[in-house]
């Protein structure tokens, strides 16, 4: 077990760092000149030349990453260019909004996908199974933004149920997490019939029955803990899925997290944040990974044996 | 046939079928027989003849569409089951008649603790919470030869071979104290040497609480061992029907002459073993008369038009041209 | 009898990493055997003895530990997987579970067509031409080419995968359990079949059971493996009619409906190959057990014949 | 209605504040936030771009115009309660000069004496600022510079206290301490900025709000929302164009939109150094294709058609230079003449956000219409920037990015954007366009610093435009008008919310009806 | 394949799937025949006075753009775009995502331990940075829109196809293809791949939208199509913001992906089912 899980750990640092050489890399490859967007329109080139050794642009690429590796292994994501304040305090103050917002999300997906998930299998071949299969297929292909806005102008501003925006409560929180999570919980509520039709065929679901059990409790009780497995694996991807919705659903939401600053960064081509939010990114996708390979196991006994 | 015991199980006339794409087909098809208070019944029969949904329709375990009862009714201690509703049916389960089940591998769920499944017939029909269950679940597990019970408690089937998985599922069965266990092919993924220890636990068991019980199996050796009376299955109907000792003696129904004679422990080393020629013919497509008809050597031209009926005293055979 | 050897395999081994925590699982633990030409060899023994793992190493469907396996005096593990692959012609095997070994999105005709594309037989038209023949042989029609699996019963699956097997007209087949999945009055249809096609083709079987009398009926010699060895070697009514070893004795024994003398029952489960026994591996099992079996693994003893037994009864006792 | 003390507003805004550093911030959002918090020592009357001295009481100008003296005002205190002294301002303006501040407007002071020296990295002092006593301090200059009055009211000459930029060290962007109307009081990070009225603020009875909020991360539809259900009270980022219209149409607005004009002109640039637009009638046939009317509808009239760089509210814009008319037949002519009577290929750069993606497709039509195929490439703002900077982009559509002007003064529409100066690898001027007969006369304008001349110069600033756009290395477009709409409860002249110098809206002098 | 056709035909839903396919393919061919103007044609009445985009009319079926331009001949020209991308990208996300997961789900040892981190590595990568960066090596264009979808969106599709392989691999016939002398590319083509169609058919049919979708994203970072190519996606992108006072800008080509994604799931679905022996006169 613990060998196991050594093993997965060091394989995720060697992931991390091929995220922080890759995306080091990419980011030279964007063609912008973050000297011109420092330096102004009145600069001179002298001055020009003083910002870009300043940030040490002038060195060599290996060099360069040399010294972004060392920084980074300290905790130093560096200067933004465009803020010229320290990018991992400036990330660090929205990862918890994101955090939050994604934790929001998973709920969403699970509290959306898996009742759904259950009925359609309940119902399988019937009318309600495929209404429900229709609804999953197009929250899946409806565009982030559009589903956000709809949301906000009828359960915001016209019904009034929830703030227009902002950050803070239980309340702000609902309509972002179900815009995220909405397009997952189509998804999972697909998993979730299979596998629970897969599962209902399985003898000890016939074993539950002949205890005199009722269905609703054979498919809560013997059905769910078997039926959700894939599901787990797949929430620990969610993470790396959702970094690009929170771009566009913290947009939408005034939710102040590293999707706004992530898009603002983008848009500014502040390089420094860039990098700084795709490795951060990469952490969470990597330990959200791995956090599905622990919990997986507390679920389903048998995985232990690996 | 001569009763001499009440019948706790009286199933007349029973049929079954299923909705499928291509249309509704009869799967089971007039089946009677009973089960007396503390009396080993046989069901045999060939894979797909319609024992496990004899059984489990008995239970009332099948879905329902697709499958439906057709006619016959199953009494079971002065109670209808075929007009049972759910809620009945839930509180029959489990309680008053317990299943085991052919795959001790599949039968247990794997994320639960065994303690836990057992425990849960408790909770179902006696509203014991999962504390105060447990010591009976030692007991049972203890009874049912299942040393050092806290610790197996806590496993999961994963953890347990074979043999224990089966010895758990006859402790689930067991723990609410049924008037009837079905047990379907309990034994058939056993190993020679695990299957003797279950059929000995079986008799054991039997010797002293008398539980009447409905055995499924294709293996005539284990009825031979166990039963007291014998029901042979071919295609959805009986063939032939009969207590244990008469039927092996004197099979009079030519398939079952046919299966005790096609057995390789009967025949000599080497030698082409008698068979019966062809295969059982699916449901829809068993057409008018006997349906044992096209493989069988003793039949008559009247064979493929009429079916025929269930007929003798005390051993009853479905055949109008019985061995002799 | 006395054919030339076909096969013969030497102190094959196949240790798994344990499914659980980092201990071995010793599947196969020094086996040999020799099997002759025309011969049936007979192997018995309880679910997880090894027996399968045995059966793919001969054919060197997984790599062993360590070993031999020679094959008409050839070394099938020295063999570059491109002429392991075309060796395959002369070693074929039938599964156990005729659900599982057939690819339920391959019609009838292409599942038997497979082996002779694979390996290039003949024409198209030839080849079509043996499916039908490979069909009839196996007792079923030209129905079955444009048919799935799924389409039939245990039985005629089992058909399919034999046909399947002899196509290339092989000089060893392995049978795993090949009846076992399947009912009384269609397990003889098929003994009768593998009989039958064995003199017809030229055939030498390796028959897995853990059925005795199916072993029994249709094998020369047999072998009882327990825990990844063999235990019990001899000729088929040698080995069943007079067991020598405790284990087989309790195997013979616990058939049910044998009658053959009180059954006797054995205490516990077959332990699992991840953790073998000190000494005898029977012992913690063995209604006869003695004090040297608990550490001193017993030799295997000559037992008149050509019948061995690994087992300390039949050894000097100390003392 | 009177303006009242007292009252909150909330103010709204997509982007996340960049910084509250003033002599680093240089985006429009910051800058007016900054104006609120600081001060500098000349400023402009409000909603005007008439300059007065703010935190100066007054000033002299020496003869030759090489200096300037400047007496401070009394009783100006930093929000920390120190008084303002003339060593902050020689400290600020340093600041601004110094490379280790990284200021984009560092540049702005290079008429000062020792500049070079500071800017080089070789003193650390301006040698041109004297310190003459504790209310008076002067600024030599190397040459006469008649927009100094304006440089000392841009943000990078604001005053900062020096002892707090050191203790807050890379933080001083985020805990501004400055002299002006509105004290500094929260930033939580991605969300709002919170600002107090400064009670020691020298101006007596300004600023009227008591507290003022900018929300960050708020999408411009939402925040239209959120201002109809009472939540917010301007939209810092303006009308979307989506809901432009609706608003406009609804007679509730009436008196909550403000409009104005601002010193903003969108244009194409071309790449003069580069064939085809090397081609003067290519770049006037480029001119003369371009429909501005229609360009103008689709931005929902909020612009006028521009016949010239300069804007109409900027001194030195010429009434009577129509420019070029759209003429698409003039410009096949034209074209012809250039040797391109089939027209070509080429690209036209564009920031990506709306509306500046849907004026570049209007323009491509214009330009299809005379057989120039252009290409769009519609990109994020720092690359349509670094495309510029570096020559490779043959055209660009400025929208987005384009020149608002620091401060109102033609000289700010020449050098960074047409002048030799910014034509150079990395600089702002994206045509590349480099006449230095043009240069010298502009300097030689900007050297007519007495009060006397100011009507020459500015004559003189209009023939430079005059021959720029003669040249053509620019297609005006269109100069933009701002709209601003704000909630019932805020008051104010329409033209403090669309104050030419405080964009969007000059926070100090707008007050809260309901203030109580 | 005549049985495969009488099943597929059988199954009403699928068909009705397959005939809106065909619809919009034809609309796609056909566009310049059947577009009422040139779609990149802004016309001057094509906005109101005060530039807003004109609803649905008599002359402009579907309204206009925020541009002025038709939106209905928009949407005909689009659909070329649009499927070229769903289709073509997607598909070949799914053709190296199914290759790399079989392969490594089949492999296992070195190669698949090689192939699984790699895929890990590109799953931990925000999949709009990876498109912006790429995009930015190579010039625009619809070919290069195409490479980037596909390279970014087959991450996914490996890793279900890895999990799924490994768990084939462990059956049965597959090991008897093996044991007749089966080579690993035969058993991977003839006995694995069969096996994943339902999943990949799943994959491929969930992903068009996705895709789509993702291509507005590209455009508006300047790297997707080039104006004033239509493409459904962006034509949502850039007019999402007028979706309260504009709606049919947002909601007609939306509908028109949604209708041509649920098409594409029905047929989908139905050709799985056909393609599927088991299938064969079961429930
Ligand atoms: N859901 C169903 N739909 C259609 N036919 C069914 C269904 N379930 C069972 N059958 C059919 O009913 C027949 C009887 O099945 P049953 O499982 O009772 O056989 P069995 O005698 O128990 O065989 P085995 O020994 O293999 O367990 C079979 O032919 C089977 O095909
Ligand atoms: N890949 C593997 N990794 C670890 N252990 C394995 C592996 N394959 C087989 N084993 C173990 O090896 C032992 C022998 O397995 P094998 O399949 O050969 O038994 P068998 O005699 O054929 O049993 P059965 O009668 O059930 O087919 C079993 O205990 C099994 O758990
Ligand atoms: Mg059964
Ligand atoms: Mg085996």
């Amino acid at each position: 077990m613990l060998f196991y899980f050594a093993k997965r750990l060091s394989a995720s640092a060697l992931i991390l760092v091929g995220v922080t050489i890759v995306t080091f890399c990419l980011t030279f490859l964007i063609p912008a000149d973050p000297v011109a967007m420092i330096a102004g329109r009145n600069s001179t080139p002298e001055m020009r030349e003083q910002i870009r050794i300043q940030l040490g642009l002038d060195k060599p690429l290996i060099q360069q990453y040399a010294a972004y590796a060392q920084r980074l292994a300290q905790g130093d994501f560096g200067i933004s260019y465009a803020r010229k304040s320290e990018v991992g305090p400036l990330i660090a103050s929205r990862l918890p909004a994101t955090l939050l917002l994604m934790l929001g999300a998973i709920i969403a997906e699970l509290l959306i996908g898996i009742p759904a998930g259950l009925y359609a299998a309940a119902r399988r071949g019937q009318t309600g199974d495929k209404v429900a299969m229709t609804l999953s297929f197009l929250t899946v292909s409806t565009p982030q933004f559009v589903l956000g806005l709809s949301l906000l102008y009828f359960f915001a501003y016209l019904l009034g149920w929830f703030p227009l925006s902002g950050y803070g409560s239980l309340s702000h929180l609902i309509l972002p997490a179900v815009t995220l999570g909405l397009a997952g919980g189509g998804w999972y509520s697909r998993m979730m019939r299979s596998s629970m039709i897969e599962i209902l065929r399985q003898d000890y679901i016939r074993t539950a029955r002949a205890k005199g059990m009722s269905e609703k409790r054979v498919m809560l009780v013997h059905g769910l803990r078997n039926a959700i497995l894939p599901i787990i694996a797949m929430i620990g991807l969610d993470v790396g899925i959702f970094m690009s919705g929170v771009v566009v659903v913290e947009n939408v939401f005034g939710w102040p997290g590293i999707g706004q600053l992530m898009w603002q960064a983008i848009q500014s081509l502040d390089i420094p944040i860039i990098m700084g939010i795709t490795t951060v990114a990469a952490l969470f996708i990597v330990a959200g990974n791995l956090l599905a390979d622990l919990v997986a196991p507390l679920i389903d006994p048998r995985i232990r044996l690996r | 046939m001569t009763e001499t015991k009440p019948a706790l199980l009286s199933v007349r006339g029973l049929s079954i079928g299923f909705a499928t794409e291509e249309g509704p087909i009869r799967v089971v098809e007039d089946v009677s027989f009973t089960v007396a208070a503390g009396e080993t019944m046989g069901l045999v029969g060939e894979s797909g003849c319609g024992k496990s949904v004899t059984a489990q329709t008995i239970m009332r375990l099948l879905p329902s569409p697709p499958s439906r009862i057709e006619a016959g009714s199953i009494d079971f201690d002065g109670q209808d089951l075929a007009q049972a509703d759910e809620a009945a049916m839930r509180r029959i389960r489990g309680d008053k008649i317990a299943m085991i089940f052919q795959e001790p591998m599949t039968s247990l769920n794997p994320t639960m603790t065994i303690g836990e499944q057992i425990g849960e017939v408790l909770l179902l029909h006696r509203g014991l919470r999962a504390r105060d269950a447990r010591p009976k679940v030692f007991e049972m597990l203890t009874q049912v030869g299942i040393g050092r019970p806290e610790k197996r408690y806590a496993q999961y089937p994963h953890e347990l071979s074979g043999g224990l998985r089966q010895r758990v599922m006859i402790a689930m069965a067991l723990i609410c104290g049924p008037k009837l266990l079905i047990a379907d092919e309990p034994t058939t993924a056993l190993d020679v040497t695990i299957q003797a220890q279950i059929l000995e636990l079986m008799q054991a068991l039997q010797r002293e609480s008398r539980i009447a019980t409905l055995l499924i199996t294709h293996d005539l050796g284990v009825v031979e061992e166990m039963c007291d009376h014998v029901v042979v299955m071919y295609a959805g109907r009986i063939a032939e029907k009969a207590p244990a000792k008469e039927l092996f003696a004197n099979p009079r129904h030519p398939y079952t002459a046919g299966l005790l004679a096609a057995a390789p422990r009967n025949a000599k080393r080497g030698q082409t073993l008698i068979t019966i020629p062809g295969t059982v013919p699916p449901p829809g497509k068993r057409g008018q008369g006997c349906s044992f008809a096209e493989r069988c050597v003793r039949a008559l031209p009247r064979c493929r038009q009429d079916v025929p009926p269930l007929t003798g005293d005390g051993h009853l055979a479905a055949c109008w041209n019985p061995v002799p | 009898m006395t054919g030339r050897p076909l096969l013969t395999a030497e102190n094959l081994v196949k240790h798994y990493k344990a499914r659980d925590g980092d201990g071995l699982a010793r599947a196969v633990d020094g086996v040999s055997l020799m099997l002759r030409k025309g011969e049936t060899l007979g192997i018995v023994g309880e679910s997880g003895c090894g027996k399968s793992t045995l059966a793919r190493l001969v054919l060197r469907l997984i790599e062993p530990t360590s070993g031999r396996v020679l094959l008409d005096g050839e070394d099938i593990l020295a063999l570059k997987p491109g002429a392991l692959r075309r060796r395959r012609r002369d070693m074929q095997i039938v599964f156990q579970d005729p659900f599982a070994s057939l690819d339920p999105r391959m019609s009838v005709g292409r599942i038997i067509a497979e082996p002779l594309d694979i390996h290039n037989v003949g024409s198209p038209q030839e080849r079509q031409r043996k499916v039908e023949d490979l069909l009839l042989m196996v007792g079923l029609d030209r129905s079955a080419l444009d048919r799935y699996p799924h389409e039939f019963s245990g039985g005629q699956r089992q058909r399919i995968g034999i046909a399947r097997a002899i196509a290339l007209e092989p000089k060893l087949l392995v049978l795993d359990e090949p009846v076992s999945a399947l009912d009384v009055s269609i397990q003889s249809q098929i003994l009768n079949l593998l009989i039958d096609l064995k003199s017809r083709l030229d055939l030498s079987y390796i028959f897995i059971s853990h059925d005795l009398s199916v072993v029994e009926h249709v094998s020369d010699r047999v072998l009882v493996m327990y825990l990844g060895r063999i235990v019990e070697e001899g000729t088929a009514t040698q080995v069943l009619r007079q067991p020598r070893h405790p284990y087989t004795e309790a195997l013979v024994s616990a058939v049910p409906g044998a009658k053959k003398g009180p059954r006797i029952v054995l205490k516990g489960d077959p332990p699992s190959p991840e953790a073998v026994p000190a000494g005898c591996r029977f012992h913690p099992r063995c209604p006869k057990v003695m004090d040297i079996c608990r550490h001193t693994p017993p030799p295997s003893i000559a037992q008149g014949g050509s019948a061995r037994a690994e087992c300390h009864l039949y050894g000097p006792r100390p003392g | 209605q009177s303006p009242k003390q007292g009252g909150a507003a909330v103010v709204t805004f997509n982007n996340d504040l960049t910084t509250l550093d003033p002599q680093v911030g240089y985006d429009w959002q910051n800058w007016s936030v900054i104006k609120s918090i600081f001060d500098g020592l000349m400023d402009y009357k409000p909603g005007t771009t008439e300059l007065e001295p703010d935190l100066a009481e007054s000033y002299t100008v020496s003869d030759d115009g090489l200096t300037y003296t400047f007496k401070l005002r009394d009783g100006v205190k930093f929000h920390n309660g120190r008084a303002m002294t003339p060593a902050d301002v020689k400290y600020s303006l340093e600041r601004a000069v110094n490379p280790a501040t990284q200021s984009p407007g560092g540049g702005y002071f290079s008429a000062i004496d020792g500049y070079d020296a500071l800017a080089g990295g070789k003193a650390t002092e301006l040698s041109g600022i004297r310190i003459i006593d504790d209310k008076t301090i002067s600024f030599t200059l190397t040459r006469p510079d008649a927009t100094f009055l304006h440089l000392m009211a841009i943000n990078f000459a604001y005053i900062v206290p020096k002892e707090e930029v050191e203790k807050a060290g890379a933080d001083w962007g985020k805990k501004p301490v400055g002299t002006g109307a509105f004290k500094f009081s929260e930033w939580v990070p991605g969300q709002r900025i919170v600002l107090e009225r400064n009670k020691d603020y020298y101006r007596q009875g300004v600023p009227y709000l008591d507290k003022l909020t900018f929300e960050f991360g708020q999408d411009p539809t939402v925040a239209i929302l959120r201002l109809k259900n009472g939540e917010v009270d301007i939209v810092g980022d303006g009308i979307p164009p989506a809901q432009f219209t609706e608003i406009m149409a609804d007679p509730a607005n009436k008196d909550l939109i403000a409009e104005g004009d601002q010193l903003h002109t969108g244009y194409v640039t071309m790449n003069v150094t580069q064939p085809p637009f090397d081609n003067l009638k290519i770049r006037q046939a480029v001119n003369m294709a371009i429909n501005k009317d229609r360009i103008v509808r689709l931005i929902n009239n909020r612009g006028v058609p521009a016949s010239q760089a300069l804007p109409p509210a900027m001194p030195g814009y010429n009434k009577d230079n129509k420019g070029y008319a759209y003429d698409p037949d003039g410009a096949k002519k034209l074209l012809a003449e250039a040797g391109q009577p089939e027209g070509f290929t080429t690209e036209l750069y564009a920031m990506n956000v709306d509306p500046n993606p849907r004026i570049a497709q209007a323009i491509q039509q214009d330009l299809a219409a005379i057989g120039i195929k252009a290409e769009i490439r519609s990109l994020a703002q720092a690359e349509v920037i670094a495309a510029g900077g570096t020559g490779k982009a043959p055209m660009i559509w400025s929208g987005g990015m384009a020149w608002i002007a620091d401060f109102p003064d033609p000289a700010n529409f020449y050098y960074g954007i047409l002048g030799c100066a910014g034509a150079v690898e990395g600089g702002w001027n994206w045509s590349k366009y480099c006449n230095k007969e043009l240069d010298g006369r502009a300097e030689n304008a900007d050297a007519m610093v007495k009060a006397d001349q100011a009507e020459t110069r500015i004559n003189e600033w209009k023939s430079v435009f005059d021959d720029v756009l003669k040249d053509a290395p620019w297609a005006p477009v269109f100069n933009e008008k701002r709209f601003t709409y704000h909630s019932a409860r805020l008051g104010g002249a329409p033209s403090l919310f669309t104050d030419p110098i405080h964009i969007p809206v000059n926070y100090d002098y707008i007050f809260a009806k309901d203030a109580q | 394949m005549s049985s495969f056709w009488k099943r597929f035909s059988k199954d009403r839903v699928a068909l009705f799937g397959l005939v809106v396919i065909t619809i919009v393919v034809l609309a796609a061919l056909l566009a310049p025949v059947l577009a009422p103007y040139d779609p990149s044609e802004q016309f001057f009445d094509g906005l109101t006075l005060e530039g807003s985009p004109l609803p649905p009319n008599e002359r402009f079926w579907f309204g206009t753009d925020t541009n002025g331009r038709d939106q209905l001949s928009r949407l005909l020209y689009g659909a070329r775009t649009s499927l070229l991308i769903g289709l073509v990208a997607n598909g070949i996300a799914v053709l190296i995502g199914t290759l790399l997961g079989v392969i490594a789900g089949y492999a296992k040892g070195f190669i698949g331990a090689a192939i699984m981190r790699f895929t890990d590595l590109m799953m931990a990568f925000p999949p709009l940075l990876l498109a912006i960066a790429l995009a930015a090596i190579l010039k625009p264009g619809l070919s290069i829109v195409i490479v980037v979808i596909a390279l970014v969106n087959w991450v996914q599709i490996a890793r279900v196809i890895y999990t799924e392989t490994t768990s084939l691999a462990e059956r049965e016939y597959i090991e008897a293809a093996r044991a007749l002398g089966a080579s690993t590319p035969r058993i991977l083509f003839h006995h694995l791949i069969p096996h994943l169609v339902p999943t990949i058919i799943v994959y491929a049919t969930l992903g068009i939208a996705t895709t789509v979708l993702l291509e507005a994203m590209l455009s508006f970072l300047g790297r997707g199509v080039q104006p004033p190519t239509p493409a459904w996606g962006m034509m949502i992108f850039e007019s999402q913001s007028y979706f309260l006072n504009a709606p049919w800008l947002v909601f007609i080509p939306g509908a028109a992906i949604l209708i041509v994604a649920l098409a594409f799931n029905l047929a989908g679905d139905g050709l799985r089912d056909a393609l599927d022996p088991t299938q064969r006169g079961r429930r």
